[in-house]
């Protein structure tokens, strides 16, 4: 049931220490101001749940606020390593971080069979890899009517659910369009979720492709302007391709990444309806 | 006389290895520069589906990464990731898969998720699967480019992350995986198929100025070379121009500044953006480092 | 790949005897034309799939086009029973009619398994009712994290769709909105498709909740203007309430159905880019 | 003095069972007439969601069937009929289903296939299934309206189509039915709800000027009655008169002569409809003979 609150209030209210939480967005519409907010609450121990862990994992992994990765592609879009992720695998910086590492195809079945409320989904993936081996929630299945050996994956069910749209009714109903990825699922397979808006208007008029989550399946809602920068909104802003670029640098060394959390996330706060300033 | 980068060359070699009218499963990186290259110049009707649910995408630029808006603006449809996997990836109805790799080895296996000497001690995490083992399992047939070095082309894979032809003939029907497997590897200095009876790789084309010496010191294991061995011959200059100008867009399309750039986070614009055929710092000094190279966003 | 053809030319080569046929189209856009021309063609032993057989199957089942219906609800919407399968049910009229009958998710899954190239799909349903006792294609299935007991159920692997949508595109990019079914998963769980439309158009703009098939997704595609009557196509055409109500009275008896089907079928044609004229 | 029929009352009884604010997956027919009444009159927020994949649909009139197009033009979102199952249905995250049947049995369970001898010999064949198994397996809890009468209160059903209380208590628990059963089934005659300990149907509600003997003799079974029986109260004007406007809406809807009427088979428009209030002429002979007294379109 559909709650408008600031960014503050829903992280505090909607993520414990210690949660499963799935912030999604497939390289568009990342909750990256959602992210920040969590670590400005320095929750603690959580299980971090991300097909594609970027920029906004690798800071919320270099403030140490996670325990564990669930995960099929962590990088820098376009631009290469994630430091932060790296130095917390290879050296165990800030705190070890474990890792359950699945493919898309794998991950994306996990958020659908947690969405329709079953405990496993099934594809046709894995085999012949060394993936099975290393990580959890895979497993043969046969199927019943052909004897043909498939895989299945455990399902996802995360406590929270964090995601980006571009807009929202004073319902609360939610509506995002562009690249749609797999946030849909990740809100359904979810106990709770919070979802950063670009606005909130009267009604939402159709959009060509746009998801409507209805009211009555969503959480907390908070009005963030700008809140998947440096990722984008469709129609709202465009990818800040320059911050990924210096995101390289920014991560490579550990003072630096520290000033940086300083300065433009633990220096800040959000305020609903407003943009980010000082406090 | 044109001049030319090997990457150029390489991006040029793979782009004519697509068919006009195929369907493409496009991953990020040299596979999508290809891809847009193939669309631009001798396949205008290349469908071009990208892993973040854009099917048909007719981008003007190379994006500037999977999620780029462009893809999903210039889309005949965008379906959810969970969509793409299942309905148009998984049943085999994609002509071909283009991926990028961190490391291969002779039965073009796909390593991009760790380099030794353990999966939990790991020397250098790479991204991970991304995917590509599925792209690599179900595609009518897939080609693999990346940059060719002794590191790169590898005797044995710390992690086999995607399947080419397993441990050699037979290895895939036993797997069940029912897509066709890689039929080409394109890299800076030339191409490999796989051998028809053992699916090993065998260099059969390589680029001017390059010595089959050359690619051998390139491999880790004894390479096997095609006694039909042929030149490629050099990209031509309508390739090459339009290849540059979609990096160009690229690079453009890059360094608009984003309003909200000051506003949670952010940095000032730079005075120019890097991206595109400019390697990144990462990649430049250390490869095998730089999951720019692997597949996935 | 698509090809844009006649109705006739399109039902001729996609549709033989003894085939597998799915007409799709969940209240709306039911491609009653492309119906009508199997009739007319007097296609026999088809094994018929329909979530909803509606009038449209009444017809080929009356017509004797149909060895085998699978389904999950027979009947005349809002109105009351099908008379003309109820004759072939309960007097193998005009022949015997075979039956495998689901529920309605069952068969979604089953739709959504062909589409997905698996050979089942997974479900919580069936458990406790006398549909496993009595159909094909319902099993089992334990989850391999939990050990929970699931339903599966087998995929639908049609050698024919057959839909009606309101726009293609000159390249046959097939386009429709509103209630969208489940046409999408029947025409990629088959091997060929037919595909009638209101209206070839130059591109198609986008739409509010519009699904896109693309061209080589996509097998015959024919214009056929108001191929859905007395179904409805949104935006084109609203449902011809009335005729639902007469086929109670048409179809109840075999004689007065006979002189129906002589009269609005077999002595009717469909032409290209024409309504409907007698020949 | 208001006058008003059986059916009338039996479905602003249903109506008055929902909730303001509450999701209802609403079954066609009865269920749906007494969803949009409940919306139009107490329950101005009560979220409509149907099987054809309309969620929140709001129409001004009782729909011709789950397909009409007013469901789509008013909803909050159309999805798939997958989606609508699987992503929307199953988890058990609506509130109320909303059925009919054909016949019911003492533990609430339905049949809506066939009516005996046999399955492959029925002597009355229904329309199936419909979504109604995993509607009733999958609610929060259920909700069934129906006409009573002995035929159709059945001592022993000839097809299991949707789980009510299976053999009694417990059954659901083992069926591994994660929802919460019929809470109540509406007749024309009274209401009746489930035993707390046997799970076994009682009556304890009763309309205006209908007897217990009535509805005992309506019933297939020994009729449980329960000590605290309550008389239901008429229908206030207000609902009659919602009532009766949805339902003359809806009269209007359907005799709007499409255009394409007399391209494809088609037959002129009656000079006037059917549908809505007045039952149809199989239903009005042999109730048990009508699927539209089923859960389905």
């Amino acid at each position: 049931m559909a709650q408008i609150v600031t960014l503050a209030e829903a992280i505090s209210a909607a993520i414990h220490d210690g949660d499963t939480v799935a912030m999604e967005g497939f390289t568009h519409l990342i909750p990256h101001a959602a992210g920040h907010e969590v670590i400005r609450q320095r929750r603690r121990d959580l299980t971090l749940i991300r097909m594609t862990p970027d920029i906004i994992y690798d800071q919320l992994i270099g403030a140490g606020c996670a325990r564990k990765l669930i995960f099929s592609w962590a990088g820098n879009p376009g631009v290469g390593s994630l430091h932060r992720f790296r130095d917390a695998v290879q050296n165990s910086w800030p705190r070890p971080l474990e890792l359950e590492e699945h493919s898309h195809a794998g991950m994306a079945n996990r958020f659908a069979a947690g969405a329709s409320g079953l405990p496993f989904g099934v594809l046709r993936g894995y085999r012949g890899t060394s993936l099975p081996a290393h990580t959890a929630g895979v497993a043969d299945i046969v199927c019943p009517f052909t004897g043909e050996t498939l895989t299945a994956v455990s399902a996802l069910r995360p406590d929270v659910a964090v995601i980006h749209a571009q807009r929202a009714d004073k319902q609360g109903n939610v509506q995002y369009w562009g690249i749609s990825g797999v946030q849909k699922e990740a809100v359904l397979a979810s106990s709770r979720s919070v979802v950063t808006v670009e606005e909130i208007v009267d009604s939402l008029d159709p959009r060509p492709g746009a998801v409507v989550l209805p009211w009555w399946a969503v959480g907390y809602v908070a009005v963030v302007p700008g809140g998947a920068h440096p990722s984008y909104a469709l129609g709202y802003s465009v990818r800040d391709n320059d911050f990924y670029l210096a995101w390289d640098a920014i991560s490579r060394e550990r003072q630096r990444f520290a000033d940086w959390l300083d300065e433009h996330v633990y220096g800040r706060c959000v305020q609903v309806g407003q943009t980010t300033g000082e406090c | 006389m044109l001049t030319y980068t090997a990457d150029e060359m390489m991006t040029v070699t793979a782009a004519r290895s697509l068919r006009d009218g195929m369907t493409c499963f496009v991953g990020i990186g040299l596979p999508s520069e290809a891809a847009n290259l193939a669309r631009a110049t001798h396949a205008p009707n290349l469908v071009l589906i990208y892993e973040s649910g854009t099917i048909g995408s007719k981008p003007g630029q190379v994006p500037l990464s999977i999620g780029d808006g462009i893809l999903a603006e210039t889309a005949d449809s965008v379906v959810s990731v969970p969509e793409i996997f299942n309905y148009w990836l998984q049943p085999g109805r994609i002509d071909i898969g283009f991926l990028g790799a961190a490391q291969l080895d002779r039965y073009a296996n796909i390593n991009t998720t760790v380099i030794g000497p353990s999966y939990d001690q790991p020397a250098v995490r790479l991204p991970g699967a991304g995917g590509a083992p599925e792209i690599a399992a179900a595609c009518r047939e897939v080609a693999v480019v990346l940059r060719q070095s002794p590191r790169t082309f590898a005797e044995r894979l710390d992690f086999v992350t995607s399947v080419g032809y397993g441990d050699g003939a037979g290895s895939r029907s036993r797997l069940g995986l029912a897509g066709g497997g890689p039929r080409l590897v394109i890299t800076d200095l030339g191409v490999l198929r796989p051998d028809q009876q053992t699916c090993e790789l065998v260099l059969t084309g390589i680029y001017a100025g390059v010595s089959v010496a050359q690619v051998r010191e390139s491999t880790g294991w004894e390479l096997r070379v095609s006694a039909e061995l042929t030149e490629i011959p050099p990209p031509t200059e309508a390739e090459l121009t339009a290849l540059r100008g979609l990096v160009a867009a690229a690079s453009q399309a890059a360094s608009r500044s984003p309003a909200s750039t000051s506003r949670v986070g952010g940095l000032p614009p730079a005075a120019s953006s890097r991206l595109g055929a400019s390697p990144s710092p990462a990649a430049s000094t250390a490869p095998l480092a730089s999951p720019a190279a692997g597949v996935g966003e």
